[in-house]
């Protein structure tokens, strides 16, 4: 096969485990999204893709070609960096040439391969300029383009947004979907901004504790997370302890929570007797009057524009519930009801 | 932010200041103007080749110009030599990196003169290292290693005394290269020798110019070090000028002092110009 | 990421720096052997008291002892106290700040011994500042300002030459205080010498350690300033170090060396222990 | 009155404008919010309201005392700065007392206000630390502490949660709107963050090219932005240029606007014949068959959890649509309608 299969990848620092175990397949052409809070591993798994840092165990084949020992700089892959690394001392063009000169690409090749790159990113204008001459959006443009022209099996892609706002977030986002795209790359992408994997990813792989907690597609995850982290990482659900009161054949489930009684309906049956259950704060209707009817009372309050986000008290725990109702107020009681479909049973409780 | 009390002391200071600066350039004046015969104190004073003709004519003179750019060339050479590679390896830390450093920078609290002192110890006639070679039965006979010919010894002790002075200068300069503009540089296929040649020489090219011009204006006019180390058979410009001066010949070490500075200030254009030279077309 | 071939370099050096560290090590202690009376070239080798016995009882070694720490002492504190206003002045670029910058580090590049001879050139019985001040009728005859008895002269030197070095030390280290850590102790209520007493200087107390001690070590150990410019009736320790040496009293040089070295380790402990009591509770 | 008073504020760096004419009034006790874009100025009015800045005209007035030219540590404010700008060598307890100290309070006095500080942040546990020794957030509460303990009239903000993650940053900002009003100051805010501004405001103040374009509550600057500027700024809202052709006694309002027809329902009458409008991208409504019906291509979709951003293409030009059908693809055909209440008249064009 042509994308990346991973086998059991360990790293230990020292005493600390970074990556446990790991193992999966990217098809090629694939865009896949590690995510994961800060430690969870998701940079050094990268950095082994790269060759940065060197697996305490485990095996990486890149294009059916194992690369588990082989430096970076004779890996096909291409790194695009958080900080940009664009070489302060060289101009556009220049930094655009280097992997081509290093690698000794010929001049005729070299030349189409950087027309290319400088056509679909549009640098032409910039090409004299040195890198502090550049907006940050331009460098980002650059460090892509640096990256693509080495055609790479592989790329990868370390926080490419962090260092830009919000409006040219969205664009360049738009932007690195399109050219993975075109070119056909398999791409790699680390993110702990859970927004930014749920829009791009054909694939998220979420992490947690040097672990793949769940690959899955950004709609799968989102309306069946398989543990609460997931549940809480992505979408920010509200997780609980909940008991299996009974099962019906119709895969509807009778649960006590410290909400009191809930119905949940699910395809699977509870994983355990006792297990966490899930429930998005945007699925809270305060105008239903359904099952799973619940009172708490708002202790803070945000308005958000198109919706208002409550944190509210119940049964003496603290959940957070999403309204478009902008007039109600801290210290208001709200009443709103659950579906059972979205209410989502997690992983058993130990 | 006007930090008005700042800008008080710094009025306070400016006649200070300015006096430095006043007196600088009235002394490299009259060091100029007395070359050419003027403020005279033993003779006639007036505008007068004189002693530029005669000091060029000095055979005792151009050894000694040629002398002293020779230490001072090879020094600022053997200096960021020898500092580099260590800069670049103690760039990140590392467990005993800081131990390193700090013994690497200690002749910065040696005084050179003491080193040199110490050195000479080692070397002498009777010294240590002789009685070694010959109790290890090596060496037949002591060998004359002292005040060496080519002042091999100087040069030692120039590149001991300077090279930590090289090291801070691209030690700051060689930690602000970021990581990932290295990592970059691998990413894309370079090794560790075009990543310095490409990446780290030129971005850090200002640092390897102080370091070359700071060491060879300082070797270049050497004193101490010549004194005691030196080769008996040739002077250093520096030894030149305070022989003339000691003599009461005031306009002779005028010429030499001004020739001094003379070269200080060719070299260290030449110098700079060849480093970048060298990096032509991959500097800022 | 493990830059093999850096390390390769590094072990192609290990035997040039064990060597080194070897040749220092071995120095020192020959030193020390040598103050005791063994490695006596001259007479007879073995350990004694004598030359230490002597050396102290000499009145030219007192004197020149308490010479050396004077003019080390002093001019540490001089070249501080210039250096760290012009440091927290250069703080922020501001229109004509690179310039001023760069004239205030010009003393880097001219070497000692030259601006010592300009100095004295300026200085001398017959030099421009006494016939400038008789022509301006200030002065009826010419004033003796040359290798004065208070040393000030050295001292001036040793602070001009000096001070960049301290400059370039307190620049960097005042330049990492964030203007955001300053602008918080304004706002909390602290005038400019209060942010001085507060905050910039136990921030920069390493680097202002630094220049105290490398200044003092540097001054301490003086011999060409001394030799050009110093008062005639006071020897340094160097220059009495270099004459007990050309006189091959080898022994009575180590004496001195050996001092020169312990006052500069105790003086340089002490001027760190001051600097950190003074600033007590307010290090980090 | 008790609070800040700010009358026709300039201050130009050189030839450069970065605060023309800004005149408002802050009562006591109010949270106020500057938001803006960087480089509108909003910092710049921070730094004059603290005294780190002297206004080139214009003055200011606190607690009603004319503080236009007294110095920032001769001022009742207290700042809390972006990078918490904590001194490194001083523990907890010593970076809390500091401006005591300066101010020479009493020891009985001082031990007082520290400890109700200290109570109130939760700091007992930290007080021999030193910043280093401390997390973001706990960094971040010191130095909120920092500013409190000297019970200013007002307490300023520049961005303080800037260099939070996005869950610290939550907590964050409860808490500091909670002291804000314990401990009743009056707060002035700083902030690029829209979601920021809305959620914690009293009122907002919108800054663009060193003026303030609009100043109201949250909910009045989400439904009645005044300017194209605010409508896009706060909730990306879609802005058109359009033709008023007719207007009825009702506040009906029918439009031509490159869309095709449109009406809309306004209290006001339009300000000139040819105006700005705006729509929200939350506002389209994909089920509803009304008035104001449009037809659109999908070009690029972003799934976002629980919605879906679609960036569409109608008469020739882009337009924002947010909605919770994750099964649209790009290249789909949709079809949505705006309620001619939600259709906002703005400014006239030039």
């Amino acid at each position: 096969m042509d994308g990346i299969s991973a086998r059991n990848l360990r790293m230990e620092f020292g005493d600390f485990v970074a990556v446990k175990d790991v193992s999966f397949e990217v098809a090629s052409g694939e865009f896949v999204t590690l995510l994961g809070p800060s430690g969870c591993g998701k940079t050094t798994l990268l950095k082994m893709i790269s060759g940065f840092v060197t697996p305490t165990g485990g095996q990486i084949h890149l294009a059916g070609k194992n690369v588990t020992d082989t430096p970076p700089e004779k890996r096909d892959t291409a790194l695009c960096f958080q900080s940009y690394a664009l070489f302060p001392h060289l101009t556009v063009q220049e930094n655009l040439e280097f992997g081509l000169r290093q690698k000794k690409v010929g001049q005729t090749d070299r030349k189409e391969r950087l027309d290319a790159v400088i056509e679909n990113l549009d640098l032409s204008l910039h090409l004299a300029k040195l890198p502090n001459q550049l907006s940050g959006g331009q460098q980002q443009r650059v460090a892509l383009g640096r990256a693509l022209v080495m055609r790479p099996n592989v790329i990868l892609f370390d926080e490419p947004l962090s260092n830009l706002d919000a409006k040219l977030r969205d664009q360049v986002r738009i932007e690195i979907r399109r050219i993975q795209r075109d070119f056909g790359l398999t791409a790699i992408y680390v993110t702990h901004d859970q927004a930014e994997a749920l829009a791009m990813s054909d694939r998220v792989f979420v992490m947690n504790g040097g672990r793949i907690e769940q690959a899955d597609t950004p709609e799968e995850l989102y309306s069946a997370p398989k543990t609460s982290f997931v549940a809480d990482f992505i979408g920010s659900a509200n997780v609980l302890e909940a008991q299996v009161k009974s099962t019906n054949g119709n895969g509807e489930i009778e649960l006590t929570t410290p909400l009191g009684r809930l119905v949940a309906t699910s395809s699977n049956p509870p994983k355990s007797s006792k297990v966490k259950i899930c429930w998005r704060p945007e699925h809270a209707d305060m105008s239903a009057n359904g099952e799973n009817q619940l009172t708490a009372r708002v202790k803070h309050r945000a308005f958000q524009g198109h919706f208002t986000d409550l944190h509210v008290d119940a049964g003496g725990a603290e959940y957070r519930v999403q309204t478009n109702k902008p007039a109600i107020r801290e210290g208001d009681v709200v009443t709103f009801s659950l579906r059972p479909d979205q209410i989502v049973l997690l992983e058993a409780v130990a | 932010m006007k930090l008005k009390k700042f800008l008080l002391i710094l009025a306070l200071l400016t006649p200070g200041l300015g006096l430095i600066v006043a007196l600088i350039g009235v002394a490299v004046y009259i060091a100029i103007a007395q070359s050419f015969g003027f403020y005279n104190l033993a003779g006639e004073s007036g505008f007068s080749l004189e002693f530029w003709d005669k000091m060029l004519d000095r055979k005792v003179y151009n050894r000694a110009v040629a002398y002293s750019i020779y230490v001072g060339v090879i020094s600022a050479f053997l200096s960021v030599m020898f500092a580099y590679p260590l800069a670049i390896w103690l760039r990140k830390p590392f467990p005993g990196s800081l131990a390193i450093g700090a013994m690497l920078k200690a002749p910065l609290l040696v005084h050179g003169l003491v080193a040199a002192f110490l050195f000479i110890n080692v070397i002498a006639y009777h010294g240590v290292l002789n009685q070694l070679m010959q109790g290890l039965g090596l060496w037949d006979e002591p060998q004359r290693m002292q005040n060496d010919r080519n002042a091999i010894g100087v040069l030692l002790l120039q590149t001991w005394k300077n090279m930590p002075f090289a090291l801070l200068l691209l030690t700051g300069a060689v930690q602000s290269i970021s990581d990932d503009v290295l990592n970059a540089a691998r990413d894309l296929g370079a090794g560790s020798f075009a990543r310095f040649r490409k990446v780290i020489a030129p971005l850090t090219v200002s640092a390897m110019q102080a370091s070359l011009i700071i060491v060879f204006i300082g070797a270049l006019a050497d004193f101490s070090f010549q004194v005691i180390a030196g080769p008996t058979n040739r002077q250093s410009l520096s030894q030149l000028m305070v022989f003339f001066k000691s003599s009461g010949r005031w306009n002779d070490a005028a010429v030499v002092g001004v020739s001094l500075m003379v070269i200080a200030i060719v070299g260290a254009g030449l110098l700079a110009a060849v480093t970048r030279f060298t990096l032509r077309g991959r500097v800022a």
